[in-house]
């Protein structure tokens, strides 16, 4: 009984991570500059890869057909899922914050820039 | 059960065309870094189509060739000769791909010293000098 | 089953568009960025010919050190080919 | 209908959402204007097929394959620091 709940709770996650793959990938597509398509990132890192990676664990908790191994495979699948949450938004920090030095990405509709109006008058470096 | 050697020919003419572009890269491009750059790509297609060759069509599915179950059962040892694909040529690439790493790190020395000396990487231009 | 064959096949033909990309690129450094995209998908097809192995020494080298290497070299030379 | 034979329908059913979104991100990178928007599109597109090998190795029944999914996770933000550093023009490695 356990492993049934274990295993529909899975497939859950796994299809709620699919959904939010596929909107970040059109969001990344439709976005207009690189500082918006930052967001369609977070979806793609969190949603997308984070939670299923969950559900995979739960679901090879309650498989008994993959035999013994299904421990190793739980053990290893948490572990990524728990490194893609501190490595993945030290990656999107750094290109963001290089990005923004050294005027490499365009910001086409742009209000306002509050951070370059900063530096050019030398209160933040 | 016609679909699936037509599916597999795919792949290897796909590599077949990986190859003919990375020699087009390495004969014709003019810069140095764009010769790495083929070069490193030629090398890897290379060494998957070594992998190609280990390839074995299983039933139900083919399985990596790690023995999971110790002490084997007679049983699953007859399904893992069955199904397992050829251990050796993956033995063989992975020393290849080490091999290349170092080869790399030569190219690049080689580079730096000849963009120090006479300030370019285009070789038509280093052709036309002299000393 | 069929999806084996379905997925290699697919990685092998996505990988041709990303090598000819990086051939006739004239900047270098989105040459070497689609050389770590091609890295990728021939690691994917790695992972389908059930190589686990050749997976785990082939992602460090291919996407980590290969372009990191490229990089070091095009800061320290020049960015566009052929001026 | 068992409970494997439920798994391996619902992982069917599940994987051309994962390829239409991988060649979705495919397009960025191939479209993609300056090198930042690129960086970003190959890591949408690693942690992408980090859960994908994930999924695939319960459809393969082979426990063993899941050792790839930790070293993809953990080289694929490289790319990220490496660019960064050549962006803001010091020398990588100081």
């Amino acid at each position: 009984m356990i492993n049934e709940i274990l295993i529909i709770i899975g497939e859950v996650l796994i299809a709620i991570g699919a959904i939010c793959d596929l909107i970040a990938a059109i969001g990344m597509n439709r976005f207009p500059n690189f500082f918006v398509r930052l967001h369609a990132l977070t979806v793609g890192a969190i949603g997308g890869a984070f939670v299923p990676l969950i559900g995979v664990t739960l679901l090879s908790l309650g498989a008994e057909f993959l035999g013994v191994y299904r421990f190793f495979m739980a053990g290893a699948s948490i572990v990524s899922a728990i490194l893609l949450l501190f490595l993945a938004p030290v990656g999107s920090h750094a290109i963001a914050r290089a990005a923004h030095r050294s005027k490499a990405a365009i910001v086409y509709p742009k209000v306002i820039d509050r951070l370059e109006e900063d530096r050019e008058r030398g209160v933040i470096t | 059960m016609e679909v699936e050697p037509f599916l597999f020919n795919i792949v290897v003419l796909s590599l077949f065309v990986n190859i003919a572009m990375s020699l087009y890269g390495v004969f014709v491009r003019p810069s140095l870094i764009k010769k790495i750059i083929s070069l490193t790509i030629f090398s890897d297609t290379i060494n998957t189509l070594v992998i190609v060759v280990g390839f074995r069509h299983a039933i139900p599915n083919p399985i990596p060739p790690v023995v999971i179950e110790i002490p084997p059962p007679p049983q699953y040892l007859r399904q893992f000769v069955l199904q397992a694909v050829d251990p050796l040529p993956q033995a063989l690439v992975l020393t290849a791909i080490v091999i290349g790493l170092a080869v790399l790190l030569f190219l690049m020395f080689t580079t730096l010293q000849i963009y120090r000396i006479y300030g370019t990487t285009d070789v038509r231009k280093i052709s036309r000098l002299r000393g | 089953m069929m999806l084996h064959y379905i997925l290699m096949a697919l990685s092998a033909l996505l990988s041709i568009s990303v090598v000819y990309l990086a051939i006739v690129e004239r900047d270098l450094i989105k040459a070497a960025i689609f050389s770590a995209v091609q890295s990728a998908l021939y690691a994917f097809l790695y992972y389908l010919l059930m190589a686990p192995d050749i997976f785990l020494t082939y992602i460090p080298v291919g996407v980590g050190l290969y372009t990191a290497l490229i990089l070091i070299l095009i800061k320290k030379t020049e960015r566009y080919e052929g001026e | 209908m068992g409970i494997e034979e439920q798994v391996m329908l619902f992982i069917t059913t599940i994987v051309p959402i994962f390829i239409v979104s991988i060649i979705l991100y495919l397009i960025r990178i191939l479209k993609g204007p300056t090198v930042p928007d690129m960086v970003i599109a190959i890591d949408a597109i690693s942690y992408d097929i980090a859960v994908f090998l994930a999924v695939l190795a319960i459809y393969f029944k082979s426990p063993i394959l899941i050792s790839c999914v930790i070293v993809f996770v953990l080289w694929a933000y490289a790319l990220d620091v490496y660019v960064a550093k050549y962006l803001e023009s010091k020398e990588i490695g100081e």
